[in-house]
């Protein structure tokens, strides 16, 4: 930047406890209301789960990567279960992966609607954050009612799931799925009719998707340039049953800019992944099996020792490609070396080059529409 | 073998590659010819992403360095594979290229020490600033394993035990 | 006759007593002096207060609509914001101290008194202590204005004061408030309030200048700038009725001023923590705290006052009562719409005030005069019967 | 512009919001009220010590090391003394899972709080029943 401008310039830290950095610090230097230079640094979430990954055994691993993104730990912890059944070759009953996939759905159905009430509450509108919460409360329900906790759920392990579907927690299941759908029309009045919104968000943070995917970007910020990148049509996961449904990847168009998006699209990319989300779970719910095994009852035994092997396993996470990269030596109990590769950093990261030029109070919306989550990144 | 396979093969010979899976390649490249792979992969590989850039400690100063880029409309999964000894190893920095491995590369300059050249800025990303030189990742890093035994997993390297066979 | 000595020793003994004397009438004196002053001013204070009309200006200044009366409402509508936000916002309400949550502001005042009140090192420290103080002040002083009763203050009615021009007084106090908050942001030292100061100056030029054109429609049709007779001259037809446009500005343009929800800038808590308060902890927390309660209040008085008829009501309720309700249904009018829109940038704002409000204001007076002139029907059923 | 499309929008939402004052709230008192939570719940554990056999196959599966088996305090002929240290438990079940024996159980009670650290460690006598010293507040019994 030009001298003159810096000798004006007041830098302010959007530090850790700011109330809305989620966890992280960024160094912004401000020419009156504009934002001239971004400097992110992450770190302050940092818990070296990969160090601790190699002194987990391969039925405790799940656990740490759970704890990455305690919002999706259906999504979070199944990169780490794959691996080990690619590794080891445990095959996976019918009916689990089934179940696998609901759950999965669900849980990327109530990360969004966390996602909303934080994206609102950024704004300053209250009433519009707390009611997804409400919503949220369901869904959150019946994961306890299945697995025994709201968040930490612990679900899958090598080789199938561990708890079975209850009655009681269908009929809580159908609870969630109603009450998000029979509130939708409301919120979408309330979200993307509401004028100060559509104010606040047009025209914010445009990128095109081929600079976003430079930066590394992948799920909804890349979706929302109207690109159909989804990991769960692009490398369907064997273990899991989404072949058995007919879906559409949903993807937003951006009238004025063919190709980029802007917080408006990729809030408008969340409400049609979350409609998808649902009608997933519709399709899957009477393809269940009544009865039939729920774990490989050799799966326990094999994932004591695994033999010496690399495997990359991926899913689509509802903020981007989630995966691990797991080594391990030949009848080892422990990983060797296991990568988490989690979609925040590329989020956080692209404010460097993205933030710059806008406002300050844009910083945030920019900030909250690519849904950045410290757990990811920080490790 | 996949489009981009080839075309990486027929500019570089001396890059080998193995197939890894329906549409996932690996290919094991030189330390110095990193930055010409990458820009390959940048030109030929449409909508390449750069997911992730880490290193491994095979003990006794052997590391290993792993790109990986994927690319939605090609559907494919490249992975390069780098080899690199010595106690502080040197690779050049391929972030120019794609912005989105700058930060992978300070990761794994703070964790294991490989060392990028010419990286825009240095600076560590995730430690605290007492661990500047510790390199964590590193198997020579020991953590507090007091109560390690009670944990019920072998120490990571399987010892030979004194009384021979496995008691647990 | 015996030698007259220099110093005659006799004489000197026999004045002694009198000199004595003299010391103690000198303090007696003294005693009077101060007895005298306590009984005047003892008396003072008995005609003041116990005077008739003394009297019952000072009941009406401190009791009923005056200070008690407000600060009550005051704590009335902290509490009432609070129970409105939580069932907007599909949560129950502080319930835990008293019967609905009652003492919860009471709880909450004894606490934040208590608590210490840290002053950051960068701040000036006299003016930082200062200005909260000086803040509710301004704000609390306007409601000597509000025309609670139907009968003019002079002679008997329960408002507490009226002059000829009070309109324009009352604008005035108003105008001082967003000048204290940029002070306030400058003189606590960090960045951040510092920002939030300039954002309240700039709500201040962006929503001030509509709001006062929109009160011109009532003081021409009431040909008056006195609150008390605006109000008055709405007994059988009521300003809402007759300016729709102006009660709309001058709504919009309180919120902008007031700086609560869709323009929120000044106290923007995701972006700038907490604005130009964020410095102030403890008893200047509550004073700026119940400055921005009591200056919702007030705008939704005088939207009462100048628009919705002030103590002109239902006919067997007196007046205070009548002006209370609409009062609670126009704060209850400002709290839904401070929950229900996000918050717009500041140069959105500044852009919709002079954008929107501006030219709809100027073109109401413009309407209202040409109304007066041409349609001389229109003044007679006000002036006629009032 | 569409001045008067903005006033609808406007109006819808204020209709929302209007609409939800008069609603039920969702949330409930919580000391006095509380929720049913299901029978699955990974709550504080209870050790039944007569089906215990000292196999240790809790301590082994536990991620954080978070009990400690004290095998010289028998109370019946085979079992051993646990101790948890509700510090480090993160609640994950794989103790439950790992007892062959079924001697360990969870329970819906989740509201563990102490005074200090060592309190957090239960030793064999509170891990076995469930009653504790009686929490009295506003006139009401909590536990």
């Amino acid at each position: 930047m030009s001298p003159d401008i810096l000798d004006e310039a007041m830098e302010i830290w959007f530090g850790p406890q700011h109330v809305s950095a989620h966890g992280w610090a960024t160094k912004l230097t401000l020419v009156g209301d504009y934002v001239v230079e971004c400097d992110p640094n992450a770190g302050y979430f940092h818990r070296s789960a990969e160090k601790v990954l190699e002194f987990k055994n391969f039925r405790q691993g799940a656990l740490v990567l759970e704890r990455m993104c305690m919002l999706e730990a259906f999504l979070a912890e199944y990169p780490y279960v794959a691996a080990v059944e690619k590794i080891a070759e445990i095959e996976v009953p019918e009916r689990a992966k089934i179940m696998r996939t609901i759950m999965m759905e669900m849980s990327r159905l109530h990360s969004i609607q966390f996602w909303w009430g934080q994206f609102n509450a950024e704004l300053g509108f209250f009433t519009m954050a707390l009611w997804p919460w409400v919503d949220r409360e369901y869904s959150l329900d019946a994961f306890e009612e299945l697995t025994g906790s709201r968040h930490t759920v612990s679900y899958s392990t090598p080789g199938g799931v561990k708890y079975d579907f209850t009655e009681k927690f269908m009929k809580q299941l159908h609870r969630a799925i109603d009450r998000f759908e029979d509130r939708l029309p409301k919120f979408r009045d309330m979200q993307m009719g509401s004028p100060t919104f559509r104010a606040r968000t047009k025209d914010i943070g445009l990128y095109h998707y081929k600079q976003g995917l430079k930066w590394g970007l992948s799920g909804p910020p890349i979706k929302a340039c109207g690109v159909p990148m989804d990991l769960r049509k692009d490398d369907p996961d064997p273990n899991l049953a989404y072949d058995m449904v007919d879906f559409e990847i949903p993807i937003t168009e951006n009238p004025e800019y063919p190709g980029s998006s802007d917080a408006l699209d990729r809030m408008e990319q969340r409400f049609k992944e979350a409609e998808v989300a649902v009608d997933i779970i519709k399709q899957l719910l009477p393809q269940l099996p009544e009865s039939g095994p729920i774990i490989d009852p050799k799966a326990r035994a094999k994932a004591n020792r695994l033999p010496e092997g690399e495997a990359y396993a991926r899913v689509e996470g509802t903020r981007g490609v989630t995966s691990l990269w797991l080594k391990t030596l030949d009848k080892a109990q422990t990983a060797y070396r296991a990568k988490i590769r989690g979609p925040c950093i590329a989020s956080y990261y692209a404010l460097k080059d993205l933030v710059p030029g806008s406002k300050f109070a844009d910083f945030i919306v920019i900030f909250g529409s690519l849904d950045p989550y410290p757990g990811w990144w920080d490790r | 073998m996949s489009t981009i396979g080839r075309a990486v093969i027929n500019k570089i010979p001396e890059i080998t590659s193995n197939a890894l899976g329906d549409n996932k390649i690996e290919l094991i490249v030189p330390a110095e010819k990193i930055r010409e792979v990458i820009t390959i992969i940048e030109e030929e590989l449409e909508d390449a992403m750069p997911e992730s850039v880490f290193g491994i400690d095979l003990e006794n100063d052997q590391y290993q360095l792993i790109y990986i880029f994927w690319s939605w409309s090609t559907k494919t999964l490249v992975q390069l594979r780098v080899s690199l000894e010595g106690e502080k190893p040197e690779i050049e920095s391929s972030c120019d290229i794609f912005p989105g491995l700058e930060w992978h590369e300070r990761e794994v300059r703070e964790m294991f020490g490989i060392d990028f050249k010419n990286h825009p800025d240095p600076r560590l990303l995730l430690l605290p600033d007492e661990l500047d030189g510790a390199y964590p990742m590193r198997k020579r890093f020991t953590t507090d394993q007091s109560r390690l035994e009670e944990s019920g997993i072998a120490p990571p390297r399987p010892r030979p035990k004194p009384e021979g066979g496995d008691s647990k | 006759m015996s030698v007259l000595l220099q110093f005659d020793f006799w004489q000197w003994i026999q004045g002694i007593p009198q000199w004595i004397e003299g010391i103690l009438y000198w303090i007696w004196g003294i005693v009077k002096w101060i007895i005298y002053a306590i009984w005047d001013f003892i008396l003072w204070l008995w005609a003041t207060i116990f005077n008739a009309d003394n009297f019952f200006f000072l009941f009406r200044a401190v009791l009923f609509p005056g200070l008690i009366w407000v600060v009550l409402a005051l704590i009335w509508a902290v509490w009432g914001t609070r129970k409105l936000w939580g069932r907007i916002q599909d949560r129950r309400g502080p319930f835990h101290q008293g019967k609905y949550g009652g003492l919860q502001l009471f709880a909450d005042a004894i606490k934040l008194i208590a608590k210490e009140t840290i002053i950051p090192d960068k701040a000036k420290r006299w003016m930082f202590r200062f200005l909260p103080g000086l803040l509710l002040v301004v704000v609390l002083l306007p409601f000597a204005f509000i025309p609670w009763d139907t009968v003019s203050a002079v002679n008997g009615g329960w408002a507490i004061a009226d002059l000829s021009v009070s309109l324009v007084l009352v604008f005035a106090f108003l105008t001082a408030v967003p000048v204290v908050a940029l002070l306030a942001g400058w003189v606590s030292g960090s960045k951040y309030t510092l920002i939030g100061g300039f954002r309240a100056a700039n709500n201040q030029f962006a929503a001030e200048i509509p709001m006062i054109i929109s009160t011109i429609g009532c003081a021409f049709l009431a040909s008056s700038l006195s609150v008390f007779d605006i109000s008055m001259a709405q007994t059988n037809v009521w300003f809402a009725v007759l300016l729709p446009i102006n009660l709309a500005t001058f709504l919009i343009a309180a919120i902008a001023s007031v700086g609560i929800f869709p323009f929120d800038a000044p106290v923007a808590d995701s972006e700038i923590i907490f604005g130009w308060r964020t410095e102030y902890t403890g008893i200047y927390f509550t004073l700026t705290y119940f400055a921005e309660f009591a200056e919702q209040m007030l705008y939704s008085a005088l939207i009462v006052a100048l628009f919705l008829g002030g103590p002109n009501g239902l006919p067997f309720l007196p007046g205070p009562v009548n002006f209370t309700i609409k009062f609670i249904v126009v704060f209850f009018f400002f709290v839904l719409v401070s929950s229900s829109f996000q918050r717009l940038r500041q140069d959105q704002i500044v852009k919709y005030c002079w954008k929107y409000l501006l030219p709809l204001s100027i073109l109401n007076v413009i309407i209202i005069m040409l109304a007066i002139v041409y349609m001389p029907g229109l003044m007679l059923p006000l002036l006629g019967v009032g | 512009m569409g001045f008067f499309s903005v006033l609808g929008d406007i109006y819808q939402i204020m209709k929302h919001t209007f609409r939800q004052v008069f609603k039920r709230p969702f949330t409930y008192f919580y000391p006095f009220e509380d929720r049913i939570y299901p029978e699955r719940t990974r709550g504080r554990h209870i050790h039944v010590r007569e089906v215990c056999t000292a196999c240790a196959q809790c301590v082994r599966a536990c991620p954080v090391v978070a009990i400690r088996i004290d095998k010289e305090d028998k109370k019946f002929e085979k079992d051993a003394a646990l101790y948890f240290d509700y510090t480090r438990c993160i609640f994950c079940g794989l103790c439950v899972d790992a007892c062959r024996f079924e001697a360990l159980f969870h329970t819906p009670v989740v509201d563990l709080s102490e005074g200090d650290r060592e309190d957090l460690i239960f030793g064999p006598d509170k891990i076995e029943t469930l009653d504790r010293d009686p929490l009295e507040w506003r006139g009401r019994r909590f536990r």
